[in-house]
């Protein structure tokens, strides 16, 4: 029980660590450009769909992971410059509109390039096994390498954050873009170096996640609105709120699904115990956020000077 | 009536618009083209939704990204009601607006205490929640809905089995709708509303109870948007949690901004140009997402304010140059598939257009030029 | 031309309202002008306009040679001009040092740069917060910071935006005791402020504005001769 | 406007114009008599694949009568539902009203299907299901304007349940999300299944992707075979992730509608030896079968899915009544009697109309195996059900 317990947390962390890469890049440009990005899932599509196609075309899931992070970087800074930047300064809702559009066109576009039928992303075999992390515990390499990346990444994320000058300037941005461009930094250089980190950033969720759900059209249109509720739990433009709020969603989403429904059971007769545990388990994650947002109307860590 | 007065335009070409929508039965009629009546009611209930989203989205800056929870309130109870065999709409009408009503007194007494994309998250959330509960509402069919053999019985005073009726009385709610948000946005209580939008403590300090009046036309709207559900289970006879989805609430908000937030037509026109363009380019080509999705970001770019905002600030140049660059596309489309005289006659449309759009921009131009010298 | 900026004749619009209207000053290397008024006359308009915030819509702003009139303000800031602006405003969730070396450069090319251990000295106060965030000092640390962090970029020009309001008495007069150093050093300056009697001591020259245009200009012996000119446009 | 982009809107206008009696001209001499059939099928989005290939088949079948049914030519008008019922019910009433089709067929989910039927029936237009067969339909709301060529939903679920008994499993694990389908997939299981179910996961439906947990309580129980019901990609989903933590080699996967030829593209590897049912198989003997799939391969250089083979099926289905009503679509009582008898040749071979339009057939278990050139297909390998009724049968009062 006890073993389960444990591996059901690291499926949990995963499944969090996956979000918090998805989460890192949104809350990032929203926090910093103030810009409402829908398309960010739309980016994390392309990425997975990039991975896709390089590794077939190299036949290494690694050359292929390291061809479609700046390949997903690239398309995102493309994206800015031709569509975004000029709706900085505009209405929330304006973007909102504009990367809804983005969304029905990227979703269109990989169906004509790549086709509907959606692509699998090959995994070395010793990525397809299993590593034993404690007796009696063989658990999914590849959720392990998941597991890897996400924390490598949220190190990363932090130090550049908090530790270089870049991190500075992103920070910054953040609370008075006027005031870093009077100083005498490209603000729009700036930003679109932001954004091409933030797509980055989508692209490796994208391809992360890519081995295991499939990389298919319409992949990161639902996984936008939990990353979503990740951020705005965390405290939008708070990296260390996004990680936070997604490693808890992870575990808590997976818990309830693993737990609840024996949970109730001990005083619910089965079947009822069932429909509630399932409709739950369903609703878990919005209870929480609304619950969060009701108690902390601004997130778990409003982030300074917004 | 300082709402409607400093823009005739918009009000000429709502009243037209609105006018125009009252013909359909008869033109559906004349041309022997049912489906017309079905597009348009359809159209019309969502104009009514996007209406009543307007009012706390634009007005009131309330931006609720679960608003089609209402509809699945009103078409659900409506529904829910007919599956039990209450068919009067005596009860079944005034129930949804209850049901509806109360939804969105609880759902605002837990959002409205967040602001910006908070709030847009928590209605969120809590519609999901609703969204949600259909899914498991087995003994309502789940997922895969419910349909309604029997639609809502006024005594035989309306016969809502009579296409044209529908049409009409979604119609009228319709202009109902729009005079109760104009009548709402203009009264002391829609000022209120309006100033908390722009600034909600300076209300707060002059001793409006904000959050009072907030919810008062949170709850109105969601009430209209059951209504809209009420009719659209009437119209469809079918309810499902799919129209609860959240990217339904999500096309919902594209219109209301497609067509210029916190205008009292803005709702109509973003519907109507939503819904047309969704149709005809869908027909055209499996596609047609390819083209539509850059047509929104070039909406967002050049029209500031939707479509209402560009009639209102003059540049209806922009607005007939696109329009005539659609009716092109639609005229070489048309060339393929039907004799000469039909396209023939949409590109001629589509010439006057741009010549209409180039007058309009020459006659701009000018009228700059003089007032800056 | 020995100026290091030069404004002539700049026209300047908020949306639709005009505020400045034929603005013109200069200022030459190693100068500290000021630029005096009452409230709403165009001081801080005519600085976002040298800085690009506020883009003018006519007439010519150069700076060394170059014309500076529509360029971006990272441009202008790249090209030596330091801002020390209304309201401070230091990034809040930035500490200290932080907001010290963010924007650090050396733009004037100068054989001894401004770094932080230098304007740590010049602001001991700074020393003892320095790990602290923005947000967390006081309006005169945060005053002292601002003008650090606008040193830190080494600029030809330094410019501050009502810098003492608001300020206690002693805290001011640190204030203008370090602008007199800088000025020692050959920093030019360009101040907008109301203190009189502090800026006829600190400056070489004064700029009197009333409805975005100048209305009087003079050195401080001229402008301490005229009291009409104070009473009239700075209701002193 | 500038005034060069004006002038070049100016000469794309006249040239359209001049060209405009070229391209109507074809368009013009039309035909006076034709069998109308609309065709709504999902063309636009992740599920896309499938409406394709339906509409590849229908077209296949159109070709293979030369265009023409009981010699009068046939025109289809194929729309898109986007998988959203009510874009279904409007695409539906679109074809209904102002296409004014004889027949309308189509449909994959349950809830377009369930959206757009009334409408349908209550304009006496015949509604032939290509693939959806919600219960519903086969029970208390079955109609006489309403005919599957397909299934009903159970068939293939309690084939599987069947099969659990022929193999001997005494302990099951099931999964399936948490919607009608996954409901009625588990409930046919049980239906047939004679031994013990210890733990059933419904998944949150649709947007759940990650299957961890409900793996990791796999792992835990222990059970004997473990039954999921996952279509499309999340079948994709669930097989690579069962493969991944290992379990596939200790624990026999059986499942019904979660491989097909689309997802197999996919799934390779980890679709084999896993246990399967379906009605219908790329390699059943039957003459009609045999061509089918041969000029499918042919032509789209590809294998159908299931959801092909029906859409085929239905094209023959709708075929044969206006062969025997000699086009006198009028008739409804005669079209009606002609689609009852179903006098065509399945690609599933046996196949007739219960009492309550849905087809009694066969169910077989199928499993994937690697051809010779690398590829995946699959093939049959024994039939589990045979000639069988689906249970709401009885509840329909016709």
């Amino acid at each position: 029980m006890l073993l389960l317990l444990f591996e059901q947390f690291l499926n949990g962390l995963q499944i969090g660590l996956l979000l918090f890469l998805l989460a890192a890049g949104l809350t990032l440009v929203f926090g910093i450009m103030d810009l409402v990005n829908l398309a960010h899932g739309s980016l994390y599509m392309m990425g997975a769909y990039f991975a896709a196609v390089f590794t077939q075309w190299t036949g290494n899931f690694f050359l292929g992971a390291l061809l479609a992070l700046p390949a997903g970087a690239l398309l995102g800074i493309i994206v800015e410059v031709v569509a975004l930047r000029t709706l900085y300064t505009r209405d929330h809702l304006d973007q909102v509109l504009a990367t809804f559009g983005l969304i029905l066109f990227f979703n269109e576009f990989a169906r004509v390039v790549f086709g509907a039928g959606g692509m699998a992303i090959e995994l070395p075999s010793w990525l397809e096994g299993q590593v034993e992390i404690m007796p009696g515990l063989p658990y999914p390499s590849f959720r392990f390498l998941i597991i890897v990346v996400g924390l490598g990444c949220a190190g990363f994320l932090y130090l550049l954050v908090q530790k270089t000058r870049l991190g500075m300037l992103i920070r910054a941005g953040a609370s008075n873009r006027e005031m870093v461009g009077a100083l005498g930094i490209d603000i729009k250089l700036l930003f679109t170096l932001v954004f091409g980190l933030g797509s980055a950033l989508a692209a490796l969720a994208g391809l992360m996640s890519g081995p295991i759900t499939t990389v298919q059209i319409g992949m990161g249109d639902n996984i936008l609105i939990l990353a979503l509720v990740v951020i705005v739990i965390g405290g939008i433009g708070s990296i260390r709120g996004a990680f936070i709020a997604a490693v808890a969603i992870g575990v808590i989403d997976t818990m309830g699904r693993a737990f609840l429904p024996n949970m109730l059971g001990s005083f619910l007769n089965p079947s009822d115990a069932g429909t509630l545990a399932q409709a739950l388990s369903s609703m878990l994650i919005y209870i929480l956020m609304a619950a969060v947002l009701v108690l902390r109307p601004a997130g778990l860590f409003p982030a300074p000077g917004r | 009536m300082p709402a409607l007065m400093h823009k005739p335009v918009t009000t000429m070409i709502a009243v037209a618009l609105l006018g125009l929508l009252a013909l359909v039965p008869i033109a559906a009629e004349a041309f022997d083209d049912p489906f017309m009546l079905t597009l348009f009611t359809r159209i019309v209930i969502m104009a009514i939704a996007a209406v009543s989203l307007n009012l706390i989205l634009g007005y009131g800056g309330m931006v609720s990204f679960g608003h089609a929870a209402y509809i699945g309130i009103g078409g659900y109870t409506v529904g829910i009601l007919a599956h039990h065999g209450v068919h009067a709409a005596w009860i079944q009408w005034p129930l949804a607006l209850l049901m509806s009503g109360l939804t969105a007194l609880l759902i605002g007494l837990l959002s409205l205490r967040t602001k910006g994309i908070f709030f847009i998250m928590i209605t969120l959330a809590l519609a999901q929640l609703v969204y949600y509960l259909g899914n498991g509402a087995y003994a309502y069919g789940g997922d895969d809905g419910l349909t309604i053999l029997k639609r809502s019985d006024f005594g035989g005073l309306i016969d809502l089995n009579h296409r044209p009726t529908l049409y009409y009385l979604c119609w009228a709610v319709l202009v109902a709708a729009l005079y109760l948000c104009y009548r709402t946005v203009n009264s002391r209580f829609g000022m209120v509303l309006q100033g908390a939008k722009s600034n909600d403590r300076r209300m707060a300090t002059i001793g409006f109870p904000v959050f009072r009046y907030r919810l008062t036309a949170f709850v109105i709207a969601g009430m209209v948007c059951g209504l809209a559900g009420v009719l659209s289970a009437a119209f469809t006879d079918f309810i499902s949690p799919a129209m609860m989805h959240w990217s339904r609430s999500g096309d919902l908000i594209v219109m209301v901004v497609l067509g210029g937030m916190g205008s009292l037509f803005g709702p109509l026109f973003g519907t109507v140009a939503f819904l047309l363009l969704e149709e005809i380019l869908s027909s055209w080509t499996e596609y047609w997402k390819i083209v539509f999705g850059p047509i929104l970001v070039l909406v967002v770019i050049f029209a500031r304010g939707g479509i209402d905002g560009a009639l209102m600030r003059g540049q209806a140049n922009i607005l007939m140059a696109g329009c005539a660059g659609f009716f092109l596309l639609y005229g070489v489309h048309s060339a393929y598939e039907s004799d000469w005289l039909i396209p023939t006659a949409i590109l001629a449309a589509a010439f006057a257009l741009v010549w209409l759009a180039k007058w309009l921009a020459d006659r701009r131009a000018s009228a700059k030029e003089a007032g800056h010298v | 031309m020995t100026d290091l900026l030069t404004v002539e004749g700049i026209d300047t619009f908020y949306g639709r309202s005009q505020v400045l209207f034929g603005m013109s000053l200069s200022i030459r290397a190693g100068e500290v002008v000021t630029l005096m008024g009452r409230n709403g006359m165009g001081k801080t308009t005519t600085i976002r306009s040298i800085m690009g915030l506020t883009p003018a819509s006519r007439g010519r702003i150069g700076f060394r040679d170059a014309d500076i009139r529509g360029l971006p303000s990272y441009r202008v800031a790249k090209i030596g001009v330091g801002l020390v602006p209304e309201g401070r405003q230091i990034f809040p969730n930035l500490s200290v040092k932080e907001n010290l070396i963010a924007t650090a450069a050396n733009r004037n090319g100068a054989s001894q740069p401004w770094t932080y251990e230098r304007v740590i000295e010049l602001f001991p106060r700074l020393a003892e917060r320095s790990g602290n965030m923005g947000n967390q000092l006081s309006g005169g640390e945060q005053q002292m910071l601002a003008v650090g962090r606008a040193l830190m970029t080494n600029p030809h020009l330094l410019i501050l935006d009502e810098a003492t309001e608001g300020l206690a008495p002693l805290i001011r007069l640190e204030i203008w005791q370090c602008l007199e150093r800088l000025k020692q050093a050959g920093q030019a300056i360009l101040v907008v402020d109301k203190n009189v009697g502090a800026l006829t001591k600190l400056a070489d020259r004064h700029y009197v504005i009333e409805k975005g245009r100048v209305v009087w200009q003079g050195n401080s012996a001229e402008l301490q001769a005229a009291p009409d000119i104070q009473h009239r446009y700075l209701g002193i | 406007m500038t005034r060069s982009s004006f002038k070049t809107t100016l000469a794309i206008l006249a040239a359209t114009l001049a060209a405009l009696p070229l391209a109507a001209a074809p368009a013009a001499a039309q035909a006076a008599k034709k069998i109308r059939i609309g065709f709504v099928t999902t063309l636009s989005g992740p599920n896309a694949a499938y409406g394709q290939d339906m509409k590849n088949a229908f077209e296949l079948a159109l070709d293979h009568m030369g265009r023409k049914m009981g010699g009068i030519p046939v025109e289809v008008v194929y729309e898109d539902d986007e998988q959203k019922p009510e874009v279904g019910k409007q695409k539906t009433e679109k074809l209904l009203q102002r296409d004014k089709v004889d027949f309308v067929a189509g449909y994959i989910w349950s809830n377009v299907l369930l959206a757009s039927y009334k409408p349908a029936i209550e304009n006496k237009t015949f509604l032939i299901s290509a693939n959806a067969g919600p219960s519903q339909l086969a029970g208390d709301q079955c109609s006489p304007y309403f005919f599957a060529a397909s299934w009903q939903n159970d068939q293939n679920h309690m084939a599987v349940g069947e099969l659990l008994n022929q193999k001997g499993a005494k302990k099951l694990y099931m999964v399936a999300p948490n919607y009608a389908a996954g409901q009625d997939a588990t409930n046919g299981v049980k239906a047939l299944f004679k031994g013990q179910v210890v733990g059933q996961d419904m998944t949150k439906w649709p947007d759940q992707l990650d299957f961890s947990a409900e793996i990791s309580k796999i792992r835990a129980a222990r059970p004997d075979a473990v039954y999921v019901f996952f279509p499309s990609r999340w079948g994709v989903q669930f097989y690579t992730q069962y493969n991944q933590a290992g379990l596939k080699k200790d624990i026999p996967l059986y499942s019904a509608f979660t491989v097909d030829a689309v997802t197999l593209k996919l799934q390779k590897d980890l679709a084999l030896e896993t246990y399967l049912t379906m009605t219908w198989g790329t390699d059943l003997p039957y003459a009609a079968n045999q061509k089918f799939v041969g000029d499918f391969r042919k032509k789209h250089k590809d294998n159908p899915t299931f959801y092909g083979a029906q859409s085929y099926d239905a094209a023959n289905l709708i075929a044969s009544a206006v062969t025997a009503t000699r086009g006198n679509l009028k008739d409804k009582d005669a079209v009606r009697k002609a689609l009852e008898a179903a006098k065509f040749d399945s690609v599933r071979g046996p196949f007739k109309f219960g009492n309550n339009h849905f087809p009694i057939q066969n169910v077989y278990q199928q499993e994937v195996y690697k051809t010779a050139d690398g590829e995946y297909d699959l093939r049959t390998v024994s039939t589990v059900l045979t000639a069988h009724q689906d249970p709401h049968a009885a509840k329909c009062k016709m």
